[in-house]
Order: C-alpha cells, then structure tokens, then sequence
C-alpha cells in the first residue's frame, strides 16, 4: 500500500544487492536509526532500559550470534549459555587485569576469547550432525559452567563466587559499574548492536553466507561444489560464538553488574536465545531481533498483567508465564515455522501488491 | 584387596545403580524417536510432572488450588483423603494417557512432517509448559514421593560383601528395586514391540511412516500410544527418581542426564539406551571419585557429556546406531 | 521553415545532447537482471564507433540500411550511424513472415541488414537467395551466430570494434558525411502497414522528423530527465519519434525492456514519465486488473469498488483543474492513498506526465478509468505521412470521443465528403520508388488526404473521426454506412476483442464478432463453463447470449445519432478463429483487412444476409512457423433487436 | 578406441576434439564385499560430450562419483591432465575444474536461484572473512565481477525470469537447468551431468540436449554424462562407454557401440530394472 516502486530501477549490481533496494524499506530503515540514536538516548530512564531496552539490545546480539550458527550454517547449538559465560567471564578478567583497558576493547576482546573456545567446541561438528552435536553443544553449556563455577582464579577467588563488574567510563561517561547513567547503558549496547548487525549482514550476504547455507542446505552437495566442510563449520562457530562472546560480555558488565554463573549463564538461557532465533526467524537477521524484542517484552507485559494487573502472587505469575511462553513456541512453531521474519515478509508481500490479492 | 580398589567396587556399582535410572528415562527419548522421529526433550519434565501428580493425587491435594485462591481469596487446599499409593499409580497412569492424547492432539497433530529442528523445538516448548502446568496445578514446592518402596541401606548386600571383602558395600534398596523395575521395564517393552500387533506396528512406523500408513495403520494412533508408553515411563522414572530425591524441579534435569546416554547408546536403540546409561552412570561416579577430588568435584555435571562427545567424534552413529552411508 | 540554429539532421541533435547533457542517461536497456545505462556521451560514442566500422564495410551514401529487431539500444544506435553515413535506415517489423520481408527489402534495395538475433537472420538469409542487394548481414546478440558463415555476416560488436581501430582511416570521411547532411535530406523511410495493397515506403526528412519533434515536445512540455519505454515497433512511426526525434530533440531518456515477455515488469521497473500505447494495451491492463481484484476479498473488494466509483466521479475534474468540492477532494485523496496510488504503481504510471493513445478509438470507460486515476491521458490523432502528429488533445481538454484541435503548425480541412486534409511540416517527401501514389495523396500545394472521415465539433474545435473515408459509404436505403463507427462502439466490451460490421449497399448492418479470449474465459471459469478451445468457447449458447446483450446496447446507442442510425446490427456471429495478422486479415498495427476479410468469409456474410441459422465453413489458418493449416466449424448466426422508428427512410 | 591418435580427433559435425583430458585405468570399486565397477578404463578428451550408459544398477553412478572424487576406488588409478590423481576430498577436485550435477536434484533449497548459482563460484572466489565482513571494498567489488559472469550464464540458459526466485518453488524441469546453471558458473574443465534427462518431458528432454550442446559449443566444456536412456545419449555424444554388471561391454562412437552384440544384450536381453 504504502510502496512506490515505479521507477525504482536498478542500473548497477551494487544497487540491486543493497540490504534494501526497496526505497520505502529504506526510508523506514533510516528512520529505525534516527529513533534508536537520535531520539531514544535523551529520553531514556532507569526503567525502560533495564526492563526492556537493554537486555532487547543485547539479547538481540546473542541472537544474531545463535542464527548465524543455527539459522545460517544448520549446526544446532544449545551451549549459548556457556558461551554467554566465555565472554562475561573473559571481560570479566580483562577489566580486572587491565583497569586501564578501554571498555569497548575488553568487550571485544571478550568476544574473540569466546571465538577460540566456540572454535574448540565446534570441532566434533565435523563428525557429528544434528541431534547428536545440538546434545554435544550441551556438553559445553555444561562444562563452561562447571569450570567457572570451580576454578577460582576466574572470579578472582571472590568469597561469594560472583563476579561483580568494576567501574569503567568511556569518554568520561560511566559505562560499568552501579553509576552507570541509563542512557549511556543503552547506547553503549545499542552501537555495539548496530554495528555486529551491520557485519553479520555483510557476512551474510557474500560468499561466506552462501558457503554457510549451503552447508546448511545439503553439505554434501556443497562439498562436491567445493566448500570445504571444516573451515566453513568452523567459521560460523567462530564468528558466531564471537557475538554471543559480546552479548554475554555486555550482560555481565554492563546490564547484571555482578552475576552468578549458575543462574545467569544456565541451560535457561541457552534455551531462551534459541527460542528468540526461532521464534525470530532462522535465518533472518531481523528475525534476531524480532525474537529477542518479543521474547524481552512477553514477560515484561505478563507480569505487569498478573501482578500488577489482578495482584496475582509472582510465584504463581512466574509459573503462569512458563505456560504461556512454552505454550506461544508451540503455537508459532504450528502457524508459522518460520517465525516472525516470515510474517513480515508476507505482510510485506501483500503490502507491496495492493489493492491486488496475489 | 586394597581399599581404593574396594571402594572404586562399591562406587561403581552404585553407578550402575545410577546408571540404569539414566537408562530408565532414557528408554523414554528412544521409544518415542524411534517411533515418530522427535527427539522429545519433555520426557524429563514428563516424569516431573507424572510425580508431582502422583503425590497430589495421593495426598489428596485439589489441582489449581493456588490459582483457585489467588483469583477468589479462598483457602482451598486439600480434599482431605488420601489415596493408596497403587491405586494413585493407576490414576496418575491414567493421566499420562490423557496427556499423551492431548499432547498428540494439540501439538504433534499440527507440526506432522516438519524438519526435526521444528519437532524438536516444539517439544521444549511442551517442557515449559508441563513444567508451568505442573507448578500451577500442584503448587512448586518440594515433595516427598512415598510409595512404600523400600528405604535406606540394604544389609543383606553390607553383609555379603563384608564377609566377602571384610568391607561392607553400602548399597541403597531403593537403587535395587529401582534396577529391577528397569530390567522388568526394558523386559516387557521389549517382549511387546517384538509379540503384539501394536508392537509391530510401532516398529513399522519407525521404520518408513509411508509404509506403515499404506498397511493400514494409524499413525495419529501409534504416536498416542507411544506418547503413553513414554508417560508411563516417565511415571516408572518419575516415582524412583521422587523416592530417592524428592519431587522438584531437579527431577524435570535427569532428562539432560538422559541425553548423553542417548548419545553413548544411539537414540534408535533400546539396549543401546541401556548399556548406555550404565557405562554413563559408572563412570561419572568412578571419575568423581577418582579424579573429582582433584578438579574441584561435582564433575558429574559434565562428564556425561564431554564423555559422550569425546565417544561421538570416533563412532558418530553411537554403540547401536545404525552406520550412516553418505550417497549422492 | 528555417534550420533550427543548425541543428538540421539526427547526427547533430545528437552532438549537441552529447556536449550539453553529455553525463545524463541516454539510453537504458533491461539486461542481465539490471539497467544497462549509456549517457549521451556514451551513446554518441558507440554509434561513431558503429558508423566508423560501416564505412569500413563500405556503406554508401544513399544506401538503405534495414534494421529488425525488438527496441534495443544498439539498433537506435545503428540507424543513427546509417544517418551519420548518409544512408538512410529503413525499420522492419520484427514480427513480419520472411515473405512480407522480402518485398520491403526488395523494394527498398538495402544493401545493409542489421539483424537483433539469430531468429531475424535466419529470416533474412531464408530470403536473400532472391535478394541480390542484400550484401552485409550484421547481427547484435551472437547467441547460436558462432557456426554460421561469416563471409558477409559480421557482429556488431565486432564493426563496432572495427571502427574504432580503424578511425583514423574514416574519420575525415565520416565528418564529411556528416556535414552533407541537410534540413532536407531523407532522414528515415518507414514501410506503412498498408490496410490495403503492398506496404508503401514513405519518405520522411530531418525537417519532417525534427519540425514535428520540436513542435510536439513544446506542446507537452517535454524535458530531458523524462523517461520513455520503447517498446512498441521500430517500424512504427511513433516509435521513431518518441524514441529518436523527441529524445533527441528534448535529450529524454529511452527505456528498452529485456523482452516482449516482460515488457509489463520492465515498464513497472522504469515508472515512464511519458507513455504511449495503442488502447489495447490499456485495454488489456484495465481487463487484468478487474480479473485480478476478483480474486480479493469482500470488504477489499468493496473498498476498492467504493473508491473507483469516486475517483469515475471526480477524479477526471480534478485532474483538468476544474473546481471539485472540498468533501470530494478529501474523499478523492483517501483514494489515493488507499487504491489509485497503489494502483498506478502497480501498473507502473505512477510518474506518468503525459500518456497518449491513438490508432484505434479508445472505450470511453477505459479512458475515463485510467484518467479518474489520475493518468494525464490524452488522444492524438495522425499517420505514417504526417510524421505522426496530426491532432492531439491539450492538457485540461481531454475527451475520449475526439482526437483533439490540430498540433501546432499543422492546418486541417474536412473535405465535402467529410474526408480529412492536413499540410504540415510533418508531411512525408513523397512515397519510395511510387510517384503516383505519390501524386495521389498528396496534391500540388502539400495537402494529404488522411482517408479517414470526420467533423469539428462547432462548440470546442475539436476533431471527430468517424471512419475510414472509403469505408464510409451508403447503405441500400442511402443513409450513412459508417463500420467503424459502431465496431469501436462493439469493442468498448471487454468480451469483444474485434468486430467486423458489414453492409455496405445492403438494406441492413451485419456483423463478425471476436471475443476476447481472457475476459470470456475469466468469465467461463467464474460460470463454471467447460471448453477445450477458442473454437468451444465462441460457439457456446451463453457467450452468444452476452455477446447478444452488447450488440442491442450499441444499437440503442447507435440509433441515438439520427445521422448513423442506419448503422444498427440486426444479425450477427461469433467467429471460429481469431483474426489474425499472419493470415493477412489485419495489419501488424492490428487494423481490420476489411475486403480481404469480406473474400475469405464470403460464405458467413452469405448465411448472415439469407437468414440461415448456421453455416459449416473451412479455414486456412498459418501458424507462427510460416506452416499452413485449416479450421473447420459450423458458425452460428443470430439476430440481434434494432431500435426502430428514428431511422429515416432514403 | 585407445589406439586413437594422442593429438585427438575430429567429430562428424565437424568439431576438433583434444588431447586426454582424464584417463580412468583399471578402476575397481567395491561396498564392503559387493564390486560396484570392475577393472574399468578409459579415458576423456578435451572438449567432447563423452557418455557413460547401461541398464540400471550398471555402476554408472558409482563410475560419475569416481571421477568426481566422492567414491575412491580400491584399484585403479584416475589421471587428470596428465597427472595422477591422488585420493582427496571432494572439495579438493571441485577445486581442479570438475563440476557436476545430480541425479535426483542437489540444489540449495533455502536459497534463490542467483544465490544458488553464485555458490558454484565458491571456488573462484578469494575475499576472506574480514573483507566479507567490511563488504565495502574487496569483497562488494568481487561480487559484482562474479555477479556479471553468473548473469551471463543465467541469460545463456534462459532462467532470466526466476532469478530470484527461492529454488524450492521451481517446477522439476527448471531446476535441472538452475542445477547446470550451478555447474556452468564454476566454469569447469570437466563438467558431469548425472542422468541430465532422469524424469523430464519430451521437450524438457529436447531443451536440456540443446543446452548441453550449446554449452559444449560455446564455451568448448568437456561435458561427460551418464543416461540409461539410450536414444538421447545416442546422438548427443560423441563418445559412449557401456557398462553393465559394473564391467564396461563397450567403448566407441555411438554407431559403433549401437552395433556392439554385448550392448545390444545389456539392453535388449535381461533388464535389470
């Protein structure tokens, strides 16, 4: 309805293979990022972004993170936990040796250690396929969490076993630590966001993305094309655990503050990011974020309903929303087992042939 | 005979003790993927939640009760009777049969010949809300399950082996009754998909679910009953399980402990699930007693696990799984 | 008329284009799933290049160059470089049997053919066995060209190559070449279609194309930055203005689709900003839209009705700046938003300025819907010997039953039989090798006859075409026979693809009937009507009911005008088969051959005059592989009720 | 046949054939026990269309997936160009310049048609994980050259109008030609078309002969096939190896081999279907 797509041509391949060659699509794209940097920083305030923005941000990084593995490669992975884990505690570590370190770098770096260990537990991907190495992920989830759970030197022998982020300012702003203004909290994650979208987008769209889905789509037959099994596998599990390295880095440092690994980096939440993929979309880098935004605010919504709303005890609320989270994955994974990326594109389809039908 | 040995004896055969409850939640997963190609992650949550309906039907709880008062203000709780624990096993087995029937209905009825990703995720969804539903109806709080099975150490073992080794075994009853249920359990099972109609049929369908339409059997009605093989099973784990360590969420984890055994033991077959969960459960136990001290303890969270991946990277089909030849 | 300040030929629009607009786009051709682009520099250089590498193959002054294909940049580019070497290219209808080829080249005695593929040279050397000027076969899409003999066969690209390596050879040579070109030296010659007889070549000079460019770009305001589709026959005169002499005299950009088949997508992709077709092609549009909102559900459905009917109210008002209640306004700018909008881009007119129709009369509900929409759609009147413009219709003044006042430097008169006459600087030098024909069009002070009849309208100086002057005859009683007239009234209906009426010197009006198959057929399955064939579908009861319906209408709308009140179909049938180019029964501009028609259905016109109610006749049919065939079928003849009383008696 | 002049030969239609390409000595395979292809030679030549036929269960998938490297042999050796062929992945030979299609279709289904045939570039293409991940630059830039060749070939084959289409709306006969289009892009020294024909209509079939040759033609690629249709291999290649039972009854131009009393049994006499 709103699409004008006469004499939108396309007169070079750059052009034609632009992220939206759509004129509309990218008028709302821009608006997207006039909102996100221009608008929502100055009104931003302690509630909105821990309860929604925040955690919406960074989720949608370990999303992005679990679909180029899962959505992208076909290597299902239930270790993002563990890996979430990798990063926090390698920023972790990082901040404390290194006070004088540059937070974004210690976020970075964070994710590259997490590249390392993905790439360790990716290797048996070679061997092993689809159940077998979604179980083998657990292994990891397990493990990782067990280590830092044991090994003190990872929480600095804390007594209480956590690991609570220190103080660091950027720019003179704080960016860890309890002073941590809102706003900068949510721009901090929100670039970082940006530009880890941006990048999977380019990763996506080239010849890494195609060896990545052919692989997905039928490895043997990208073999025999020439794609080679082990690098391509190894890649994605690279790149993949580098973002959710980051998400998990982030949520440490700067949503949490101090965490427990048990409760933070759980099997939970390995379960919780790939619902957002698949819920999202596999696949689909706006399905990353349409998962994670859905499944920050479900909960946000429900308790506001339950506890807020009928003044329902939050135990009770707490299990009411197991319910009606395990229940949603069902009814989506029934209607539409694409996720919410394949709504929009329909929507979009439809909108673009209006008044047509078809 | 030197004490470590001794004791590493002792330790091992509470592993198989261990072992062969892996094994019996295990049988779970196998039954149900051999049969209809999911790989049911509900199976844990399944005994969890076939255990805490045991107990409430036992004590006589009212269902919803939490929700009842939250919504009304009243102070509901209890019927006030309590039930023999046989006739409270028929009954929660009973439930399980409905389950199997609605989880067919609403859920599998839908998702047929989807990718196994989808049928996989569905299940966890299914986990959540079993799990949800579970805490609502019988409220989250930890239970003691007693069927009247037997407690405690068994002397008659510390006996044997003290007059054998002049070191007493300490060996839980509950653990040996819970090994024989499973041999019985894996015994009948077998005997069934071997003997009976239903048995075949089950194969059948695991085998080419085309073929099997095409002879005339229902698969809608296979995936019940195999759902209500599962739940009763669960049920068989869920009461050990509950015994042993009382009815919480925890129990709905043995699933998790189930996996590697899957691994080990090839999700396809029944003994493999077996001998799976014994060597899964005896080496847990051995390495923690070994090398735990060393590292920290506690290593059973893992070691499952990282044995299970380690066995995959050099036999990726598991001990039974059938060899897979790569065509084009 | 004087020189426009030295810009007297092609060529010379073309380096002025190239020095003043040099880096604006020239050309765009839907290739490899984008939009190639040349700019006018670009451009200018290739088609040196091509010129070079003819005068290196040695073509002469005066030398005609033929040039088949679909639109394609590089064959625009090849005429202009014949031009630039003083030969004169001659277009060819791309769709023509080897054999109507082989009269025009033979007429016109081209020494060159620049082929578009492989299809097109197979036809030329069919034919050239009889052709002993044909010397140079060039083709531009070398698929499937690599085993032919290349003795005097070469690729474009490659003459191209050719040229520029040997420019330093030709250049002065090509200067000079360019320099003899005057104001009046031939420019093009195009072959009319010819309703009757062998196709005419008509002579057109730069002054013709350029006067007639320059006045018409004026007229509408035409700019560089504007975008045409050229999609419609080289061959056409149209085309040759619209995508040469207006494009080059304003510096707007041609659009070239991929192909015919996706002519619909491209024009979607390009959104032109001035646009012509002939009004089946709006017609078609229109039929698909209506098939398509079919499909959609009620409450869409209903919007979109409710909204058409607004924008049928208001819509044309509005965009002839008449005054329009603001409710309506309002009302019309919802519309906008939710379906014309919407609409027009999902057609592709959404950049529309200036759209035209001519060639055949357009139905008045197919102009006015596309107008309501917002399409500044207008009429125009003209031919082949006038270098198209004629009449054409201002903006503001846009009706659908007239054709508009004359085009600027163009004088009209209607002769005494109501037979049109135009002088103008358009009017073509004379007919190719045919003095008397010559002669016989136009007269000694310029003047042409149009052979088409019409009037002005007294009260708004616009012209009215009634019909073909010679068609326009008397029927036995004496009063006016105007055919034309009424079949256009007929294929106002969608399910009327084409009629023929007949009865001429008799007492009463007949007629054939084609349906059209996609409304019909989109109507059958609605129905739930089963057929297997065109054939099944035109004998069926049904259709002949609905066929019924329209052929009463027209004629109560027929009997309102005293003066053809004659003109009312008493009978009528519905053809076995679809009247077809190849068979020769129409022209390629899909003209009715009416006296080569009224031969071959001589038995049908029989059964409709002596009442029988079928007649069992046999076809030859030719297929599009040249290969003959037959169709037999019993036609049904039916009446059709007349309203009596206003005709006059003789 | 392999007493023909090293230097090549030239077809009927005129065509100039080369020197060995690939030369297949004495292959054995074997299943576990079962011997798929026993004791096979021959060899390949620059530019030819060279057919590999037999009744089914004859080893002629087996043979395709030797030359291309999925299957080693237990005996035998492959040469190619003139070198013998180690035993390596099968990525390793797509690397070499051997392309091939499949049976029963091996398309990537979660992509579009361009996307698809841009993997068969894979090999050709050199930007790395960082410049993939900047785009701008390197990596945009070799997009756009590799773009324009794919779109040579999609034009070359006539799927102009589903270019971006997802694979998996395709009708059967569309994506065997996307599936050539695939194989084409890697612009392939050797190119293997298994059963190119299996499961298509009289025009489908007349279609994909014409593109074989076609791109035989145009682009000079040593095309090497396998069908147990017999007619269409017939006169589309110039060559024909006939096996049966896993052993090669026949080797020669088509004529020759037609009147091969062996092959006519393979054919004629028990089935094997």
């Amino acid at each position: 309805m709103f699409y004008r797509e006469a004499g939108d041509f396309k007169t070079s391949y750059v052009d034609d293979s632009q992220t939206f060659p759509i004129r509309f699509d990218r008028m709302r794209y821009y608006a997207v990022l006039v909102l996100g940097f221009g608008i929502l920083p100055f009104v931003m305030n302690d509630y909105w972004a821990n309860a929604v923005f925040v955690p919406f941000l960074i989720y949608a990084i370990a999303a992005i993170g679990l679909n180029i593995l899962t959505g992208y490669c076909g290597q299902v992975s239930l270790g993002t936990g563990g890996f979430m884990a990798v990063g926090a505690y390698a920023c972790y570590k990082l901040m404390t040796a290194f006070p004088w370190m540059p937070m974004p770098v210690n976020v970075l770096l964070a994710g590259l250690v997490t590249a390392g260990v993905g790439v360790l537990f990716g290797l048996p991907s070679l061997r092993i396929k689809g159940f077998y190495l979604a179980v083998a992920t657990l292994a990891a989830q397990f493990f990782l969490v067990w280590l830092f759970n044991k090994v003190p030197w990872f929480y600095n022998y804390s007594a209480s076993g956590q690991i609570t982020a220190p103080e660091r300012t950027l720019l003179g702003v704080a960016v860890t630590g309890a002073s941590t203004p809102a706003w900068a909290k949510y721009l901090f994650c929100a670039v970082f966001l940006f530009a880890l979208a941006w990048l999977a987008r380019n990763l996506t769209r080239g010849t890494v993305g195609r060896k990545w889905m052919a692989i997905r789509d039928m490895d043997i037959a990208a073999e025999i094309i020439g794609v080679n099994p082990l690098t391509t596998k190894l890649s994605a599990f690279a790149v993949s655990s580098f973002y959710i390295g980051i998400a998990g880095a982030l949520f440490f440092a700067v949503y949490l503050g101090a965490a427990e690994v048990g409760e933070a980096f759980g099997i939970q939440k390995s379960f919780l990011i790939l619902f957002m993929v698949i819920i999202g979309g596999l696949g689909s880098i706006f399905g990353s974020f349409a998962g994670a935004a859905f499944l920050v605010l479900l909960p946000v919504l429900l308790k506001n309903l339950l506890v807020g709303g009928l003044g329902w005890p939050t135990d009770l609320a707490a299990h009411i929303e197991l319910m009606i989270v395990g229940a949603l994955i069902i009814v989506f994974l029934i209607l539409e087992p694409h996720g919410l990326a394949q709504l929009w594109r329909v929507a979009k389809e439809k909108l673009r042939l209006w008044p047509f039908p078809h | 005979m030197p004490d470590q040995l001794l004791y590493a004896m002792e330790v091992s055969l509470n592993g198989l003790m261990a072992g062969i409850m892996y094994s019996l939640v295990a049988l779970g997963f196998v039954l149900i993927f051999k049969a209809s190609g999911i790989f049911n992650y509900a199976q844990g949550v399944l005994a969890l939640f076939a255990a805490l309906t045991l107990v409430g039907l036992q004590q006589g709880q009212i269902p919803f009760s939490h929700v009842i008062n939250a919504i009304f203000g009243t102070e509901l709780h209890s019927f006030g009777w309590t039930l023999p624990a046989l006739v409270a096993i028929a009954l929660t087995a009973l439930v399980m049969v409905g389950l199997a029937w609605l989880i067919e209905r609403l859920v599998l009825k839908h998702l047929v010949n989807q990718e196994p990703i989808i049928l996989f995720m569905a299940t966890i969804g299914l986990a959540y809300f079993l799990e949800g539903l579970g805490d609502v109806m019988w409220g989250a709080d930890i239970k003691k399950l007693d069927v009247g099975l037997p407690q405690g150490i068994s002397e008659t073992i510390d006996a044997i082996t003290f007059n054998a080794f002049g070191y007493g075994f300490f060996i839980d009853r509950l653990d040996i009754v819970a090994a024989v249920v499973a041999a019985l359990l894996v015994a009948s099972l077998t005997l069934f998909s071997q003997y009976t109609k239903y048995g075949r049929a089950l194969r059948a369908v695991a085998d080419d679910h085309q073929a099997a339409l095409s002879v005339g059997i229902s698969l809608r009605f296979i995936w019940v009953l195999v759902w209500s093989i599962a739940g009763f099973v669960a049920l068989v784990a869920g009461i050990m399980w509950g015994s042993k360590s009382g009815v919480q969420f925890s129990l709905s984890l043995i699933a998790l402990k189930a996996l590697p055994v899957l691994m080990l033991g090839g999700f396809t077959s029944i003994p493999g699930a077996i001998v799976g969960g014994l060597i899964i459960g005896m080496g847990e136990k051995l390495f923690e007693f070994f090398a735990g001290p060393l590292i920290g303890g506690a290593t059973e969270n893992w070691f499952a696990y990282v044995l299970a991946l380690l066995f995959l990277v050099f036999r990726p089909q598991g001990l039974f799984g059938e060899r897979i030849i790569e065509r084009v | 008329m004087a020189a426009t300040d030295g810009l007297n030929s092609i060529p010379a629009l073309l380096d002025r284009n190239a020095r003043l607009f040099g880096d604006r786009p020239a050309w765009r051709e839907k290739e490899f799933g984008i939009w190639q682009c040349w700019t006018w520099a670009e451009g200018a250089a290739e088609i040196r290049a091509i010129a070079l590498g003819f005068l290196a193959l040695g073509l002469n002054r005066g030398d005609h160059v033929a040039v088949i294909g679909r639109n394609r940049p590089s064959l625009y580019w090849s005429m202009v470089a014949a031009q630039m070497c003083g030969a004169v290219p001659v277009p060819l209808y791309q769709d023509a049997v080897a054999e109507e080829m082989a009269y025009v080249l033979d007429h016109c005695g081209a020494r060159f053919v620049v082929c578009g593929d492989q299809e097109q040279v197979d036809k030329v050397l069919e034919i050239q066995d009889r052709l002993s000027n044909v010397e140079q076969i060039i083709y531009v899409d070398k698929r499937g060209m690599r085993k032919y003999d290349h003795s005097h066969m070469n690729a474009l690209a490659d003459v191209e190559a050719e040229g520029k390596a040997g420019h330093y050879r030709f250049d002065a040579e090509l200067e000079t070449r360019i320099a003899e070109l005057d104001y009046d030296s031939t420019c093009v010659m195009l072959y009319t279609s010819g309703t009757t007889g062998k196709p005419k070549g008509v002579v057109l000079s730069n002054r013709n194309i350029i006067e007639t460019s320059k006045n018409s770009s004026d007229f509408d305001k035409l700019r560089p930055g504007d975008d045409v589709l050229a999609y419609l026959p080289m061959a056409w005169v149209g085309d040759f203005i619209f995508s040469v002499g207006q494009a080059m005299w304003t510096g707007f950009c041609v659009n070239c689709p991929e192909s015919a088949a996706t002519m619909m997508t491209d024009l979607r992709e390009i959104g032109p900003t001035y646009f012509f077709a002939p009004p089946r092609v709006f017609e078609g549009q229109l039929t698909q839209v209506m098939i398509r909102m079919e499909d959609a559900g009620r409450l869409k459905k209903r919007m979109f009705d409710h909204y058409m009917a607004v924008a049928r109210r208001v819509g044309p008002a509005i965009l002839d700046g008449k005054p329009v209640s603001t409710a309506d306004r309002l009302a019309y700018w919802i519309g906008d938003k939710l379906v014309y909008g919407p609409l027009k881009n999902t057609l592709g007119f959404s950049r529309v300025r200036v759209g035209y129709t001519a060639g055949e009369a357009i139905g008045p509900e197919i102009f006015d819907f596309y107008r309501s929409l917002g399409i500044n759609l207008k009429q125009l009147y003209g031919q082949t010997e006038a270098s198209v413009f004629i009449t054409q219709q201002p903006d503001g003044q846009v009706r659908s039953d007239t054709v508009g006042v004359p085009s600027p430097g163009v004088e009209v008169r209607i002769a005494e039989n109501g037979e049109v006459f135009y002088r103008s600087p358009g009017t073509f030098m004379s007919y190719y090798k045919n003095p008397e024909s010559t002669a016989s069009t136009k007269d000694a002070e310029g003047w042409v006859a149009t052979g088409d009849a019409g009037f002005f309208e007294e009260a708004t100086g616009h012209l009215r075409i009634i019909d073909r002057a010679k068609d326009v005859g008397k029927m036995a009683d004496g009063s006016l026979f105007a055919p034309k007239y009424v079949e256009n009234k007929l294929k106002f209906y969608p399910n009327i693809l084409e009629a023929v009426v007949f009865g001429n010197g008799r007492d009463r009006c007949t007629a054939f009937i084609n349906i059209d198959l996609t409304a019909v057929g989109n109507w059958a399955e609605r129905n739930n009507i089963a057929y297997s064939s065109y054939q099944e579908l035109a004998g069926h009861p049904r259709v002949y009911e609905a066929i019924k319906a329209h052929v009463e209408e027209v004629n109560r709308s027929v009997a309102e005008d005293p003066m053809l009140s004659g003109c009312q179909v008493h009978r009528f049938c519905i053809l076995h088969k679809e009247l077809d180019a190849d068979d020769g029964e129409m022209t390629r501009t899909r003209k009715v051959r009416r006296n080569i028609i009224e031969q071959k259905y001589a038995d049908l016109i029989a059964g409709l005059y002596d009442g029988a109610d079928s007649v069992y006749t046999e076809t030859e049919v030719t297929y599009e592989d040249g290969r003959k065939g037959a169709i037999r079928a019993t036609v049904r003849m039916m009446d059709a009720a007349t309203v009596a009383g206003q005709r006059r008696a003789a | 046949m392999n007493a023909m002049n090293p230097e090549g030969y030239v077809t009927a239609d005129g065509r100039k054939i080369g020197g060995v390409l690939m030369e297949m000595k004495n292959i054995t395979l074997r299943f576990g026990g079962v011997k798929a292809i026993t004791d096979i030679s021959f060899d390949i030549r620059e530019g030819e269309i060279r057919a590999i036929i037999g009744p089914n269960g004859a080893g002629k998938s087996s043979m395709l997936n030797v030359i291309s490297g999925f299957y080693v042999p237990q005996e035998g050796e492959v040469w190619f160009h003139g070198k013998k062929r180690a035993p390596m992945k099968p990525y390793q030979v797509a690397q070499q310049g051997i392309a091939r299609t499949f049976q029963n279709i091996a398309l990537f289904e979660g992509m579009s048609v361009l996307d698809n045939i841009m993997t068969g570039r894979l090999t050709l293409m050199k930007s790395g994980l960082m410049d993939q991940a900047m785009w701008w630059g390197r990596a945009q830039r070799e997009e756009t050259e590799h773009r324009e060749k794919v779109e040579k070939i999609i034009d070359f084959l006539e799927i102009q109008h589903i270019r971006k289409t997802p694979v998996g709306r395709l009708p059967y006969g569309l994506k065997k030609r996307v599936e050539l289009a695939r194989a084409l892009a890697a612009e392939p020294k050797l190119l293997l078309l298994d059963e190119p024909m299996a499961g298509m209509n009289v025009e489908e079939k007349e279609d994909m002969c014409r593109f074989i040759l076609d791109v035989n033609d145009e682009f000079g690629t040593t095309i090497t096939l396998i069908e147990h249709d017999m007619g269409v291999v017939m006169d589309l290649s110039d060559r024909v190896v006939v096996m049966d039972y896993g052993k090669k009854i026949g080797d020669g131009p088509p004529d020759e081999v037609r009147s091969n009393p062996d092959v006519i049994n393979a054919y004629l006499g028990v089935s094997h279907d």
